[in-house]
């Protein structure tokens, strides 16, 4: 059976350029590999695909169907990661092939897959999943077999696996700091909550209900949820006018999410002029192309990156990433956690020095990477990420201009206490 | 749950609702009148409704492309170029996919609806190769992403006026076509006696292409227009094809009168129910209402009582 | 027994077309696949549960659904939801605010569990629920539409509507259903680990076996008065009404059989994959399990077994290798089937196979004797043309009451 | 809706009215059937004969009147059950199941196994295989069992419809234009296949061909915009001069 197997040995040349910072790190990580390259026998006792001078490892995400307009920056994002860690010398010693698997934005065919790269190809890790639904679909694949998941997207929450390295927000990160700054700078006291209609919308307003009348003794004016793919919103901007909250607190996803905001504008509702106060936890650079930055601009959004933070880390990243994907590509929120999935699963390989998964796994809590494109990040003891909030206000361009970060570094918390 | 508004407010809150049912009920009938005429006249039941449609939005928005790069002056005049585009475009792919697939499958409406769903497939995938797997955002001229301020409480879309306008010069146009023109005579002629037809030297082979080749094209001209409203994107087609179904086929198929009134009834309940109940259940309410009238009808809401 | 020898309940070719897929299925596919690909195979045979199903219901009852992803996934469902009870003992959802009840309930702070849960407690009422719910509502859509004559056309939009509205109501209701993940997460049958290689080798086989329950039920359907019934009503149905025919009966009663046989490979594939989604049941997937059936030949019980299989090991490998191709191939065959194969594989077997291995087992055993005297021996023999040929509904209104 | 009276006639049809969208093409229709009489139903096109006869047979439901079959009233029926009751009715098109042998089409028309149990558990016994060998023998096709109906003639695939109306045995027989589109040797085998079935029941005939009608008709019945025109013996309906003017005339 064909396996599409992309190596990056056969990389030309010329790709082979990063930006100084990644390059001079490159240069002196090589040296030091080199030296020491630890026999196989000692860092795979568990019969992984780990030879001498390679390791295998897969990507999985949608490359066809709804999702694979979502997913592909992740897969772009990982190859660069990978191709980068290659370029540096690889991972003990080991460079890194991957195994690309198409999800085909179907929960089942996700399973399918990620059973065949665990069982059949034995990799090392695999970076993939995009939607709840596909990472719920394999993780009892992961955790019968054991697998490494790295998982970009930021999420729900309600979810903590030994065999899974979560690189995005959990919701209360996405949400509670958020809301917090809408209540102080903006001085909202009504909110308006929205979404598509299923589980990350319905429970990240839950979090953000509780937050908001319990926490802060304000009030939701109104709640609402869409079909996925639903293209008529007049009626509830009817309601909107109606409840005249201060804030529209919005978590609509795919093709809802250009209807919505160009049907927002189209009733006079202009985000840029200020006429009212639209959060938005889903869009993300990539969303604005289909929508249109003349229609959202002057909507804020709640991530933990946005192309255009200020940092030599990102623009050593932003720079490379075009190098590799072409000038026109943008690069959203989850692109740039799926960046860090490989970088994570390196350091935890190093650390561990071995690349048996239950060693891997008791590696990478406490697990940093100062070199993260959003800034300093680092793994805590329930897999999931510190890092902190930020919020951004929607340009004309598709680019988001930072209104807003944390001090600290938030803690992800997927349990959260009284918000359940 | 009124009583917190003053009685101005739901006045204008009844309007702009009203209005926003009115613009659904023109987005239904620009959506149902290409498919009322390809099933009802022809029945040929064709899944691939959506992704003509879709094909309309991504010739506006080429069309927008090539305004914005080489005529850049005309830019807010491209949009009544992108719907003639859209329109030719579309009636040209219909009239070839007629000539290569539907014309063999005449009297077989489920292997019509098979085939169209594969031709529907194939489609997507087209566009995912040519334009690529993200939605495109097609820029709209200004001052159809305005909005008219009647009073302070109501404001009314360009475009939704637009839709409408649309909606009514397209029905009308079709209206005149199919009744007070020869070709409809033909068409109709056609639909109510094909062998007859055929001996009075009426070129059915022909007609049934143009007719094909109409319904496409304002599939196509529907596609265009609901670029300001809606994604353009390879899988967008498919969100429509349902809805669309369920507004033929309610209205009862053979019947254009039918169609319209059938979409003012769905697009009416639906756009209540959605500011009552939120969309997610508003969709589920008039999704049964209309299987269970159809149940009740099943030859449709509209139709007369025929001899069989 | 209503036949008066077996072989008027099966000819000499169907016995063989049979015995060769039990050959394959029970012994060179398990020799020769390791225990992943195996389980693969294991889940296309779920969907040739519904495709049997199809070939009842369409080929020979001229019924066209397009939502018989519901039926697959309320077997399905009903099966899952007794093993997510088995995975949401207290013990080991102490962590919740709720203990005991389903995770995803107690994320939506739903904090007792829904009544129409509770009787899944019981494997014996589970197993009945998988067959009987979708039987239920099948029969309660059978008898609104057809008992009022729709059917055709009409009967095909309105079952991929029910479709529609079933994902909406699973992914809206997500406190009871699980929402868009479906019911994910599980692990054990009785105790017993429903994930390990052993138990994938046990569903396998259970699986071929519950398939060939199917096969012998439907081929004592097609081969009784009822089958030729069937194909009576295709063509002429005013004829057999007025041959004193309560038509509709007969439409509700396939298409009921059809929804249970899907419904049963529905919970073969929890069992398998240790989860349940409302991908299953939406319009795209419901569609596709009409391509099955079609491949494999409207008409042919065996082949739809096989259309099942090929379909979906096509999808596996091309969307391994080529997944850009994977539409286009999907399409195309979609429209072959429709315009070039309408008997699919089964066609293509009748046409130029048949008669050989017909005259080679007149050699070997003789010609075949038979009190059937008035049908001709090979097994899915279809008439030259496709059926779909002589389906008369000239206008959409009159196919609304045909 | 008027009642309808008990009478001895095998079928009794009052005041029948049926309009669509306010077009009567049957109005306040009445006349009856006696037993074993063959009565013939004749008129110009769009008269309304098909139309009767869908009425009696319950294809299309009557806006008002009554049918009484045996006293029993049929408008309520279901088709089926008007056929258990004992009408047989053979439409204008030969319809038979094409796909099926001529042996195929006469078992499904015997008259048991009529429910879904009753289909499953069908059994194909000696004494049904001699009742299908009899109609076939006598609907001329003994020697097409085995054919597959589609292939027949279309007088052949006429013959094989009256078969299966026989085979149930139906107290009143309603043939539409039984001997449309036959050759002239197939017509004259077709008037001897009707007068030997034709004992012991009542028929009624539509039928266009004067020449045949005054062969086999007892009594005629001429239908003219949804009403009775004329009724009486062949002659007597040939010679009344509304009946020549609105029919025979041109």
């Amino acid at each position: 059976m064909a396996i599409q197997d992309k190596t990056a040995k056969a990389m030309p040349a010329g790709k082979r350029r990063f930006g100084g910072l990644l390059a001079l790190a490159a240069s002196m990580m090589l040296a030091t590999t080199v030296v020491a390259k630890p026999p196989t026998a000692e860092v795979n006792t568990t019969n992984l695909a780990v030879t001498d001078d390679t390791v295998r490892v897969g990507i999985l995400h949608s490359v066809t169907g709804t999702m694979a307009i979502s997913e592909a920056g992740s897969v772009q994002a990982e190859i660069l990661a990978i191709e980068q860690i290659n370029a540096q010398g690889g991972v003990l010693g080991r460079k890194i092939e991957y195994i690309q698997e198409d999800g085909a934005s179907d929960w089942p065919t996700f399973a399918e897959r990620a059973r065949k790269l665990l069982r059949q190809d034995r990799v090392a890790a695999v970076f993939g999943a995009w939607t709840s639904a596909s990472r719920k679909a394999v993780l009892p694949v992961f955790e019968q077999f054991n697998g490494m998941l790295y998982y970009p997207t930021f999420y729900e929450g309600l979810e903590q696996s030994p065999n899974v390295i979560y690189t995005g927000q959990e919701a209360t990160q996405q949400i509670l700091a958020s809301i917090d700054w809408l209540a102080q700078e903006k001085g909202a006291k009504t909110f308006y909550l929205m979404g598509s209609d299923y589980i990350w919308p319905r429970t990240s307003n839950k979090i953000a209900r509780i937050h908001i009348e319990e926490k802060l003794g304000l009030r939701v004016v109104g709640e609402d949820y869409f079909p996925l793919g639903h293209t008529n919103f007049n009626s509830t901007i009817n309601r909107i006018r109606l409840r005249r909250p201060d804030v529209i607190f919005a978590s609509v996803v795919g093709g809802s999410n250009v209807a919505f905001y160009r049907q927002l504008k189209a009733a006079g509702i202009d985000l840029s002029r200020g006429d009212i106060t639209l959060l938005t936890i889903s869009v993300t650079e990539d969303e604005i192309l289909g929508i249109g930055g003349e229609n959202i601009e002057g909507a804020y959004a709640s991530m933990k990156y946005f192309q255009s933070l200020d940092n030599p880390n990102n623009e050593a990243f932003v720079k490379a990433f075009k190098e590799r994907w072409g000038e026109n590509s943008v690069i959203g929120d989850v692109t740039q956690a799926a960046y860090l999935g490989p970088w994570l699963w390196k350091e935890a390989v190093e650390r561990a020095g071995s690349f048996d998964i239950d060693k891997v796994r008791a590696a990478s809590p406490g697990i940093e990477l100062t070199t993260a494109p959003e800034g300093y990040v680092k793994v805590h003891e329930n897999h999931h990420l510190w890092s902190r909030a930020r919020i951004g206000r929607a340009l004309r361009n598709g680019q988001f201009e930072v209104v807003h970060e944390t001090a600290d570094l938030m803690e992800p918390d997927p349990f959260p206490a009284g918000y359940q | 749950m009124f009583s917190e508004y003053s009685a101005t407010e739901l006045g204008s809150i009844l309007a702009m609702q009203g209005f926003a049912g009115l613009i659904l009920f023109a987005v239904f009938v620009l959506m149902a009148l290409g498919l009322a005429i390809i099933f009802g006249q022809m029945g040929v039941i064709n899944m691939a409704h959506g992704e003509f449609m879709i094909l309309g939005a991504y010739v506006t928005y080429l069309t927008s492309n090539l305004f914005a790069n080489h005529f850049p002056d005309l830019f807010g005049s491209y949009f009544f170029f992108a719907m003639a585009f859209a329109f030719i475009a579309t009636a040209l792919l219909g009239a070839l996919v007629e000539w290569g697939m539907i014309r063999f499958l005449y009297h077989r409406p489920l292997d019509t609806l098979l085939a169209t769903w594969g031709l529907s497939l194939i489609l997507q995938q087209t566009y995912r190769s040519l334009f690529g797997a993200r939605e495109v955002g097609v820029v709209i001229p200004d001052w159809l992403m305005g909005s008219y301020r009647i009073t302070d409480f109501i404001e009314i879309p360009i475009n939704g006026i637009f839709v409408m306008i649309l909606a009514i010069v397209v029905t009308f146009i079709v209206y005149l076509l199919m009744f007070r023109s020869s070709w409809g005579r033909q068409v109709r002629a056609v639909v109510q006696n094909r062998p007859m037809a055929g001996a009075v030297g009426i070129n059915t082979a022909r007609v049934d292409r143009l007719t094909f080749a109409l319904g496409c094209g304002i599939a196509g001209v529907a596609g265009s227009a609901f670029t300001m409203i809606g994604s353009t994107g390879p899988t967008s087609g498919q969100l429509y094809i349902v809805d669309t179904f369920l507004v033929v086929v309610f209205g009862g198929a053979a019947s254009l009168l039918g169609t319209v009134a059938s979409a003012f009834t769905i697009s009416q309940s639906q756009s209540a129910l959605e500011f009552f109940i939120g969309g997610s259940m508003a969709k589920v309410l008039t999704l049964m209402f209309v299987v269970i009238i159809l149940m009740f009808r099943p030859q449709g809401l509209f139709t007369l009582k025929v001899r069989r | 027994m209503s036949f008066k020898s077996f072989s008027d309940f099966m000819p000499r070719q169907d016995i063989l077309s049979f015995a060769v897929l039990a050959l394959i299925l029970l012994v060179v596919l398990p020799l020769s696949l390791d225990i992943f690909r195996l389980n693969l195979v294991g889940k296309y045979l779920t969907f040739a549960f519904v495709a049997v199903g199809l070939v009842l219901c369409w080929g020979y009852g001229g019924i066209l659904s397009l939502g018989q992803g519901v039926f697959y996934g309320l077997g399905g469902y009903a099966l899952a939801m007794f093993l997510k009870l088995e995975s949401s003992d207290p013990e080991s959802t102490r962590i919740q605010s709720t203990p005991g009840i389903p995770d995803f309930m107690d994320w939506n702070r739903i904090t007792e569990l829904p009544w129409f849960w509770e009787p899944f407690h019981s494997l014996t009422f589970t197993v009945i629920a998988i067959i009987v719910i979708p039987s239920l509502f099948a029969y309660l859509i059978g008898v609104a539409m057809f008992k009022r004559r729709v059917g055709g056309v009409y009967f095909a939009i309105i079952t991929q509507a029910i479709a529609a509205i079933m994902t909406i109501l699973i992914i809206g209701q997500q406190g009871y259903t699980g929402g868009v993940n479906g019911i994910t997460d599980l692990r054990t049958l009785k105790g017993w680990d429903i994930r390990s290689d052993f138990a994938s080798y046990v569903f396998y086989f259970l699986a071929v076996v519950l398939l060939f329950v199917c096969l012998f039920l439907a081929q004592y359907i097609r081969r009784s008065k009822l089958g030729r019934l069937l194909v009576a009503m295709r063509g002429q149905e005013d004829r057999v009404r007025f041959s004193g025919y309560d038509v509709a009966n007969f439409k509700i009663f396939v298409f009921c059989v059809g929804a249970s046989f899907a419904a049963i490979g529905g919970a073969m594939f929890t069992l398998q994959e240790g989860f349940m989604s409302p991908s299953f049941v939406g319009i795209v997937p419901s569609i596709e399990m009409v391509i099955f059936c079609a491949v494999g030949g409207r008409l042919s019980l065996v082949g739809a077994v096989y259309g099942a299989l090929l379909v979906n090991f096509a999808k596996t490998v091309l969307g391994e290798t080529f997944p850009e191709l994977w539409l286009f191939a999907m399409g195309l065959l979609f429209i072959g089937v429709v315009m070039a194969f309408p008997n699919g594989l089964a066609g293509l077997y009748n046409s130029y196979v048949a008669r050989y291995v017909d005259r080679l087992l007149d050699k070997v055993f003789g010609p075949q004797r038979s009190s059937d005297a008035y049908r001709p021996a090979s097994s899915d023999t279809v008439p030259p043309a496709a059926p779909g040929l002589r389906q008369n509904s000239t206008s959409p209104t009159e196919g609304a009451i045909s | 809706m008027t009642a309808g009276s008990n009478t001895d006639f095998v079928l009794a049809v009052e005041g029948l009215t049926v309009s669509f969208d306010g077009f009567k093409a049957v109005n306040d229709l009445s006349f009856y059937v006696d037993e074993n009489e063959i009565r013939v139903i004749i008129g110009p096109n769009g008269a309304g004969k098909t139309t009767v006869l869908d009425l009696i047979c319950g294809r299309t439901r009557a806006t008002a009147g009554s049918i009484k079959f045996r006293n029993q009233e049929l408008t309520k029926l279901k088709e089926h059950d008007i056929v258990k009751a004992g009408v047989g009715r053979k439409f204008q098109n030969p319809s038979i199941y094409g796909d099926l042998t001529v042996f195929e089409n006469l078992e499904i028309s015997y008259p048991t196994g009529r429910s879904v149990f009753g289909a499953l558990t069908f059994k194909r016994t000696d004494a049904v295989v001699q009742r299908i060998e009899e109609i076939a023998d006598m609907i001329f096709l003994k020697d097409q069992l085995h054919t597959e109906a589609e292939l027949l003639s279309h007088g052949q695939k006429q013959w094989l419809e009256i078969g299966m109306l026989l085979i149930q045995d139906p107290t009143l027989l309603m043939l539409d234009e039984p001997v449309a589109g036959m050759s002239v040797t197939e017509r004259q085998q077709t008037a001897k296949l009707l007068r030997t079935i034709t004992k012991d029941r009542s028929v009624i005939v539509i039928e266009h061909d004067m020449q045949f009608v005054a062969e086999i008709a007892d009594r005629v019945t001429v239908l003219h915009q949804g009403r009775i025109l004329a009724e009486g013996t062949a002659e007597k309906v040939k010679a009344d001069p509304k009946v020549v003017e609105v029919y025979l005339g041109h």
